[in-house]
């Protein structure tokens, strides 16, 4: 019968794994004394420590994990990785609105600059195509939905990330710790133990920290701006006392006023949706982490590579 | 005398291997031959020059220690008479080890290195990239010829009219982005096939001879250690390491078998869509793997090549610029 | 305590801005109980190094000890060094520079979109011009009315005589990209300092002092609060420096008519004056570089104070490439 | 009023401002120097010492800024020969642009009149059909009205789209002239004195030193190397228009065209449409050539009107069919020979793709120098070496 | 006077061996994977003989030489000498060591069937031709194959999401560029209603363009795999002769290290990490085609947009983590492995550039 490995609870394993570790040296420790090999013993007393080392390491890791996980369900009642994910759905799902928002502005300015005005029956009179100078406007509410897209597959990719750390990148921790056990892939272990607890534990940290930042700032963005360009759109707002027919542009024309603050009531969420939230934020988790890691791998005694990491930025 | 009768026979070898060691006057050159001008004068002569002036530098620095009595000066001149005598020993070594290693991986590689990687190079270049780039090319430019095919149901004033096969211009962007992907990888395999042809000119015939002499001057030494490991890298472990890649390829090319393009698309409802589609996704998805193939030969593998060059010139620059000091 | 009647001194910096951040159930708890833990850890091993005679572990517990107290030294200087400087920046500004900084940016932000607006008029028209297409014919009965008509001929021409100005409109729609860049970078800006005055001080400020006090998140946590504090104070004042050049520098004065390509609204002959366009190209590009060179020395000016100031607390200077990324 | 002059009104109100700042750094640092000296700390007292020397330094920088000013504003007036009475060379820099900005203007003007001309004759068509009975077909759908329509000239849509393409490059191309002479009178008035008063005053105090020596290194910059750049370059930045003519001039041409309809619409120029030709053409009727059947060539080769028009009194002659019209004896090619165009294809796209490189290319040039000269100049200072992602271009 | 002779003898016998190893007739070493059909590949058996041979001659020839260095030393009192020869011999018994256990562990580990540690996982037909599930002649399941059916599985379903999302652009780009023309008698509108889907057909273009680049990628890396097992048999025979000679034990040993890590620790990391990532791409694609087949292409109903974009834009984010940002990660790690094993085997690898690369 296949010995069944369910390769989820990696805190056993980890365990199991650094116990054998620690088994091994021992029994090299006693061949070492046993037949008088000094050179033996030496080593394997120096391998005595780091075995020593690498078990207290793992005790040490899996304790502040799950008191971090008690922690965080006490206090939000889901642990970090849920809060996450929840997080980005929500910005993803605010994401969809706006991206339906653009395509049914854009539907209409579509409709109108490609509309041709017949006026020749029997070939007299004129043809036109009076609003095709729109096209530069479908030309930036193009590239807005494009925008929005991709940020929707970023934010997607994002959840990914936090699920496969959650259920997979758990393995590197054993195998950090086996190749740590050996001295010559000590400096590998190192690293992916620095990686393993960079990502399992710091990284949902700092979503859990956007997800609160999310709620607060959101309140005050659309707190702002948006009563300023819907009530200049209506000629109540303040920069409408001097002009009133140019209130969100300076110029009198109050359809074009109209259309423009209707534009810029939409423009300015995704803005800011798209450059704090889908870009701004990751990005800051995915520096600290990687200082962190930085640090961490100094500590567990092995210079990981992150200059190479530092480049691909 | 049986000591001798074995020196004479080691040494006859080395007069053997020595004979096809240096490369005849006129090209084309056979695979490591070291350049002619080492014997017909122009090293030699170079070499033995600086030799003398060696021996009369220390012959007079070691006047000089004994009239002022500098005794670590007199330590210095035995240490550096040593040197030198190392050198000349190690060049010799070389010259030897040299032909019978270049010999070995000949016939191993069945050929000359240099010639088999040429040929590899050049059938990836011609055969494999260009016309992959211009079969790109080409459907991309069919495709959007397609694309602007447009069905008009009765009178524009008074009828439908739409283009049927709009989604191909999609499809040309994507063939023109593994042009542009093809047009880079071409460029960067064109650049290795050039620098073969260079090491192949100037590493044994330039290089390792002034390595050698810059052995001998006791200032350039580690320069002359690491200009001859630099030579001995390029000239020997980079070809070979070319001739690996090909033999790697060989060994995979038959291994690998995708499936058609039909088993992936149950929603093969493109053709209702657009008659021409599924044809053109054919041809993107053969450009694709052939792309694929590609991408290892041109990216991994000469990365891989440069590496293992690199560690060798390393480890061999630092053996061959040990003045082994501490042997005596 | 200390901190929390530190805090209340901060009499220039809105309260809104500091207090009330929920994470972790309130910042000044959060720092207490990692205050406390620290202690804790640093003790035991303190106890740990006597105990068993382990030299460097008692030598790295005495340089914990000091680190906290520097932490602890940081967050007590910081608070009042803030309150100083935020209440030069206020006399600087003339107000509470955030909303200074929203108010003109926000104008900026009105001009430009005036500018949008006259363009896109301009090329609906002369878009629409460049499509109508004229036709007309001369009917020739055979055998003129009088006499019985039995074929009726019709030779015509159609004429689109401004079918040139397609040239024109090409060449705008560069400009109109020139003008949504300039757009959306006011709108980051915009959107950037409301960010900033909201979350930094609230937020990331704690988030870095909590991280100071643990020894391994130690240089990320300076970095945190060198970046919280250099953004809070130098991010506006630079923005509005910027908008003290765009308004002494820049093209529209006068609201309607911002170098109005609209003047022309005539039914002109075929000659047709490139100075309309050129004009209002002008006008906009004037703007362009302002609000561009502004936009890049504010990113500048504040990348260079954080860099300075995370040196200062222990940060990681080059901010781990990201300094570079800029 | 030139930049110097600028500087001076600006720094007259903040110098009392950066003296104080001076003062007050030296009174700090003195403090610490007595406690560096009563502790013992040997670190702070080295400290303490380089600080002395940077506030030194600033006090004299914010003392003597003007006098530097002016030394810098008269070295660089020589470097570009002499400047007129009240102006500096940032002036000299400007006049280049500006007249390089109108020049090119103008020859956008002819470009667009030719564009216009094009676009008007291409979408000209005729149609003739008849219809058999009385049938009212003067208004209303002519159902039964069978026949032909023609357009004689849609092969110029050809031209017409390349000149489309010639227009998404030329109008960018202005703007980038427009945007460079802006960006020379923004740093005389607004940038250099506000940048450089900023610096001073923020160089004098220690922790902000790194900031106020990238922004005077940012303000000198910009006052000297960039404005300078240009100067250099003037050959470069200088274009004289030329209008666009036939090789050779058509005869049945000057029949139809007689006079302009449409700017330039005369014999020798291309597609020329005036009064009668239009009148002719637009009436409907046969199909009679409003425009002239000459080469089409004006968009590579320029041809020249008939002798001594081509500018510097040439001779044209022909050359295997193609009249080629040349310089006086001893230059080879055509009369507008200046810096970049040195060869007769001076048509369209040639200019276009002459106007590119002072357009796109020198700009770029110039800035990388002077982010190079700000990255050397900004350590001297005392300022941040690492300006951002700056470095990372060169 | 024997020893002398006995290492002529040895210097003359290992210079025809060399020369004549196993090359077949042309002269190029034919190169097999190592491992084929789940053991251990003949190819790979006979060349490792003669490589054995050879490696054990080169490992004896040390050995004599490093005693005959310790006797001349011994005899001269020379500290040094003494230390050089005895480090000698130990690396040429550590390197004959090796060379007893490569067969054992190239074995072991071609024969290891993953199935049995637990791990649900997609293996490949033993006959290259057919296509996993469907094997006729058995399956094998080593850790490489294993790797080569995940990607293979992965690069299906990202085959496939191209396929669908080329279906749906070129339906909207198709209905985007339809005019609808109503101008009886010459007078009227001639209007393209649908312009607005050709602008979220233009979005869908850069996902085809992603989903093209991710499927190109993890076709490479299921070659990269295959050529790990040939680059293993060629470098580590060499690395392992290398190693044995004092002059370019660290060039041996940096060549051995590159070997184990591409061949050992490259595969293992990619079972690791795309056991993970599939899954989820696999969810992905199916929800992305039952609501394509699901509510069809027809733009009527309401949550049109919600019911079709959401799970492509979802399934082009996943495909681009899985295909471009796990490979950079295992890379990362793979490289820290290969230079922690050549600091330990001898030869400090110079990965650097790599590193430097990324």
């Amino acid at each position: 019968m296949p010995i069944v490995v369910s390769w989820a609870e990696w805190q056993a394993i980890t365990l199991a794994v650094v116990s054998l570790m620690f088994s091994l040296v021992s029994l090299a420790y006693m061949i070492g004394t046993g037949f008088h090999l000094p050179k033996l013993q030496g080593w394997a007393k120096d391998e005595l420590y780091q075995a020593l080392a690498s078990l207290l390491l793992a005790v040490l890791l899996i304790t502040f994990i799950s008191t971090i996980d008690t922690t965080m369900t006490t206090i939000y009642g889901k642990d970090p990785f849920d809060i996450a994910r929840d997080y980005v759905n929500t910005v993803t799902a605010g994401l969809g609105t706006f991206f339906t928002g653009f395509v049914a502005y854009d539907v209409y300015f579509q409709l109108f600059k490609s509309a041709v005005l017949k006026a020749m029956p029997s070939q007299t009179g004129f043809d036109i195509n009076p609003l095709i100078g729109l096209a530069p406007l479908t030309a930036m509410l193009s590239l807005s939905i494009e925008a929005t897209l991709g940020a929707m597959a970023l934010l997607f990719g994002m959840s990914a990330f936090i699920s496969f750390i959650q259920y997979q990148l758990s393995i590197i921790l054993p195998i950090g710790m086996v190749l740590r056990a050996f001295p010559f892939s000590r400096a590998a272990g190192g690293a992916l133990i620095a990686v393993f607890l960079g990502f399992y534990v710091f990284y949902p940290f700092f979503w859990v920290f956007d997800s609160y930042i999310y709620s607060d700032v959101t309140a005050a963005m659309y707190a702002f701006p948006l009563a300023n360009t819907a009530t200049t759109a209506l000629g109540i707002g303040s920069e409408c006392i001097q002009c009133p027919m140019c209130c969100v542009a300076n110029v009198p024309d109050l359809s074009g006023n109209m259309f423009l603050s209707i534009i810029m009531n939409l423009t300015y969420p995704v803005i800011y949706y798209i450059f704090i939230l889908a870009l701004l934020l990751p990005l800051f988790n995915v520096i600290m982490v990687l200082i962190l890691i930085n640090e961490l791998a100094k500590i567990f005694g092995s210079e990981i590579d992150i200059s190479g990491l530092s480049g691909l930025i | 005398m049986r000591i001798s009768y074995v020196l004479t026979t080691i040494f006859l070898l080395c007069t053997v291997r020595a004979a096809d060691i240096v490369c005849p006057a006129t090209p084309p050159y056979p695979p490591c031959c070291v350049s002619s001008e080492f014997w017909s004068g122009g090293w030699i002569y170079i070499s033995s020059v600086a030799m003398i002036t060696i021996i009369l530098l220390l012959s007079v620095v070691y006047m000089l220690s004994k009239i002022f009595v500098k005794h670590e000066w007199e330590i210095w001149i035995k240490d550096e008479a040593y040197q030198i005598l190392i050198s000349i020993v190690l060049i010799i070594t070389l010259v030897i080890v040299l032909s019978a290693i270049c010999n070995v991986f000949t016939t191993l590689a069945g050929n000359d290195p240099f010639l088999i990687a040429h040929n590899y190079l050049n059938s990836l270049i011609w055969d494999k990239t260009l016309n992959m780039a211009t079969n790109t090319f080409q459907y991309s430019v069919l495709c959007q010829l397609l694309a602007a095919f447009r069905t008009q149901i009765g009178p524009v004033a008074l009828g439908v009219g739409f283009n049927q096969n709009a989604g191909l211009r999609a499809v040309a962007v994507c063939f023109d982005f593994i042009y542009a992907l093809t047009a880079g990888i071409s460029a960067s395999l064109m650049v290795q096939d050039i620098g073969l042809s260079i090491i192949q000119a100037f590493a044994f015939r330039i290089m390792l001879p002034i390595g050698i002499i810059f052995r001998i001057f006791p200032f350039f030494r580690k320069a002359g250690g690491f200009l001859i490991a630099l030579s001995l890298g390029l000239y020997i472990v980079y070809p070979l390491c070319f001739v690996m890649n090909k033999m790697v390829v060989d060994s995979i090319v038959s291994g690998i078998s995708l499936p058609a393009l039909e088993t992936y698309a149950e929603p093969f409802l493109l053709a209702v869509i657009s008659p021409f589609m599924p044809i053109a996704l054919i041809g993107l998805y053969t450009i694709m793997n052939q792309l694929a193939f590609l991408l290892p030969q041109a990216l991994f593998l000469p990365t891989l090549n440069l590496v293992i060059t690199l560690t060798f010139i390393k480890n061999a620059a630092r053996v061959l610029s040990q003045n082994f000091a501490e042997a005596y | 305590m200390l901190i929390n009647g530190g805090f209340g001194m901060l009499l220039s910096i809105a309260l809104s801005d500091i207090s009330g951040g929920i994470f972790l159930g309130g910042w000044e708890t959060a720092a207490l109980t990692a205050l406390m833990i620290s202690f804790g850890i640093i003790a035991i091993a303190f106890a740990i190094g006597i105990g068993f005679g382990y030299r460097e572990l008692e030598e790295w517990a005495k340089n914990e000890m000091y680190e906290i107290f520097i932490s602890g030294l940081i967050v007590g200087t910081l608070i009042a060094l803030i309150n100083i400087i935020f209440g030069i920046s206020i006399n600087l500004a003339g107000g509470n520079p955030f909303s200074i900084a929203l108010s003109k940016v926000s104008s900026m932000i009105v001009e430009t979109n005036g500018q949008f607006l006259t363009l896109l008029l301009y090329n609906i028209y002369i878009g629409a011009l460049s499509t109508l297409k004229f036709a007309f014919f001369i009917p020739i009965p055979i055998l003129p009315p009088p006499l019985p008509t039995v074929i009726v001929i019709r030779i015509g021409s159609y004429v689109t005589p401004w079918a040139g100005l397609s040239s024109l409109m090409m060449g705008l729609d560069a400009i109109f990209n020139v003008l949504g860049l300039m757009i959306a970078a006011l709108l980051v800006e915009q959107v950037l300092l409301t960010f900033i005055q909201v979350a930094f001080l609230k937020y990331f400020l704690p988030l870095g002092i909590l991280m100071r006090t643990f020894p391994i998140t130690r240089v990320a946590g300076g970095t945190l609060i060198a970046i919280a504090i250099g953004a809070y104070i130098v991010y506006p004042l630079a923005i509005i420096y910027g908008w003290n050049v765009y308004n002494q520098f820049k093209a529209t004065s006068t609201p309607g008519n911002p170098g109005n390509a609209m003047e022309h609204m005539f039914f002109a002959p075929i000659s047709w004056n490139i100075h309309d366009t050129t004009n209002v190209l002008a006008s906009i590009l004037k703007n362009f570089i302002i609000i561009s060179i502004m936009f890049f020395l504010s990113a500048v000016i504040t990348l260079s104070s954080i860099r300075s100031l995370a040196g200062a607390l222990g940060g990681d200077p080059d901010l781990f490439g990201l300094a570079r990324l800029i | 009023m030139t930049a110097a002059e600028l500087f001076q009104s600006v720094w007259s109100n903040w110098q009392a401002v950066a003296i104080a700042a001076a003062v007050l750094s030296i009174l700090f640092t003195s403090i610490a120097y007595s406690l560096a000296t009563v502790f013992k700390l040997k670190s702070l007292q080295l400290w303490v010492k380089d600080e002395l020397y940077q506030a030194l330094a600033s006090a004299f920088i914010a003392g003597a800024a003007v006098i530097i000013i002016t030394a810098i504003s008269n070295f660089s007036c020589s470097l570009t020969g002499g400047c007129a009475a009240g102006q500096d060379h940032m002036d000299v820099a400007i006049t280049i642009m500006d007249t390089m900005k109108e020049n090119v203007i103008t020859q956008v003007q002819y470009m667009f009149d030719l564009s216009m001309r094009v676009g008007m004759i291409t979408e000209m068509g005729k149609y003739y059909d008849f219809s058999v009975g009385n049938v009212a077909c003067l208004v209303g759908l002519c159902s039964t009205a069978t026949g032909f329509s023609w357009y004689y000239w849609a092969g110029g849509s050809m031209i017409l789209d390349s000149l489309d393409y010639a227009f998404g490059l030329l109008i960018p191309v202005i703007s980038s002239f427009i945007a460079q002479l802006y960006v020379l009178q923004l740093i005389k008035t607004a940038l250099f004195p506000s940048l450089l008063a900023m610096g001073i005053i923020l160089r004098t105090f220690f922790f902000t030193r790194k900031v106020g020596g990238l922004l005077m290194a940012i303000a000198l910059a910009l006052y000297t190397i960039y404005p300078l750049m240009y100067i250099m370059l003037q050959p470069y930045f200088t274009f004289t228009p030329h209008d666009f003519y036939y090789p050779e001039n058509d005869v049945s041409a000057t029949i139809m065209c007689g006079g302009s309809f449409v700017p330039h619409g005369d014999a020798d120029h291309p597609f020329c449409i005036g009064i009668p030709g239009t009148l002719t053409y637009i009436i409907p009727g046969l199909p009679t050539s409003a425009a002239n059947t000459g080469e089409a060539t004006f968009m590579f080769k320029n041809g020249c009107r008939n002798n001594g028009d081509c500018l510097g009194g040439s001779t044209c002659e022909n050359i295997n069919g193609q009249k080629m019209c040349h310089g006086p004896p001893g230059s080879d090619y055509g009369s507008d020979v200046y810096a970049g165009m040195l060869s007769p294809y001076n048509g369209v796209l040639p200019t276009v793709g002459y106007l590119l490189v002072p357009g796109v290319f020198l700009p770029l040039l110039i800035i990388l120098v002077t982010i190079s000269f700000i990255k050397v100049l900004s350590p001297q200072l005392g300022g941040d070496i690492e300006i951002t992602g700056l470095t990372r271009f060169i | 006077m024997n020893i002398l002779r006995k290492a002529l003898l040895c210097m003359v016998l290992l210079a025809l061996l060399l020369s004549g190893c196993v090359v077949n007739s042309d002269g190029t070493m034919a190169v097999s994977p190592a491992c084929s059909s789940g053991t251990v590949s003949s190819g790979f058996q006979t060349m490792w003989e003669s490589w054995q041979g050879i490696a054990f001659l080169a490992g004896s020839t040390v050995f004599i030489i490093s005693i005959l260095a310790y006797t001349l030393g011994y005899a001269l009192m020379h500290r040094k000498v003494i230390m050089w020869a005895k480090e000698q011999m130990q690396e040429a018994c550590l390197s004959m060591v090796i060379v007893l256990f490569v067969i054992g562990l190239v074995s072991f580990l071609c024969s290891l069937d993953l199935r049995t540690l637990g791990m649900e996982v997609s293996c490949i037909c033993t006959d290259p031709a057919e296509v996993y599930p469907a094997c006729t002649t058995g399956t094998s399941c080593n850790f490489v194959n294993v790797g080569y059916g995940m990607l293979m599985e992965m690069y299906k379903n990202i085959m496939g999401g191209f396929l669908t999302v080329t279906a749906i652009q070129s339906l909207l780009s198709a209905l985007s560029t339809t005019t609808y023309g109503y101008a009886p008698g010459g007078v009227g509108f001639v209007v393209s209603p649908l312009g607005a889907l050709g602008d979220i057909a233009t979005s869908l273009r850069d996902g085809m363009i992603v989903l093209m680049t991710s499927a190109i990628l993890t076709l490479t890396q299921m070659i990269l795999l295959k050529m790990t097992e040939s680059l293993f048999v060629i470098l580590f025979p060499i690395g392992i002769i290398l190693r044995s000679f004092g002059a370019s034990r660290g060039f041996g040993g940096g060549l051995i290290a590159i070997a184990l890590g591409l061949f050992l620790f490259y595969p293992l990391m990619v079972v690791l990490f795309y056991g993970s990532v599939l899954g989820s791409i696999q969810a992905d694609y199916s929800s992305m085609t039952t609501s394509l087949q699901g509510q069809g292409l027809d733009a009527s109903n309401s949550n049109w947009f919600g019911g079709l974009l959401w799970p492509v834009a979802g399934f082009i984010g996943k495909a681009m983590v899985g295909a471009i940002f796990i490979p950079i990660l295992m890379f990362m790690v793979l490289i820290a492995f290969i230079k922690g094993l050549s600091t330990a085997l001898g030869e400090e690898v110079d990965a650097s550039n790599l590193t430097r690369l990324i």
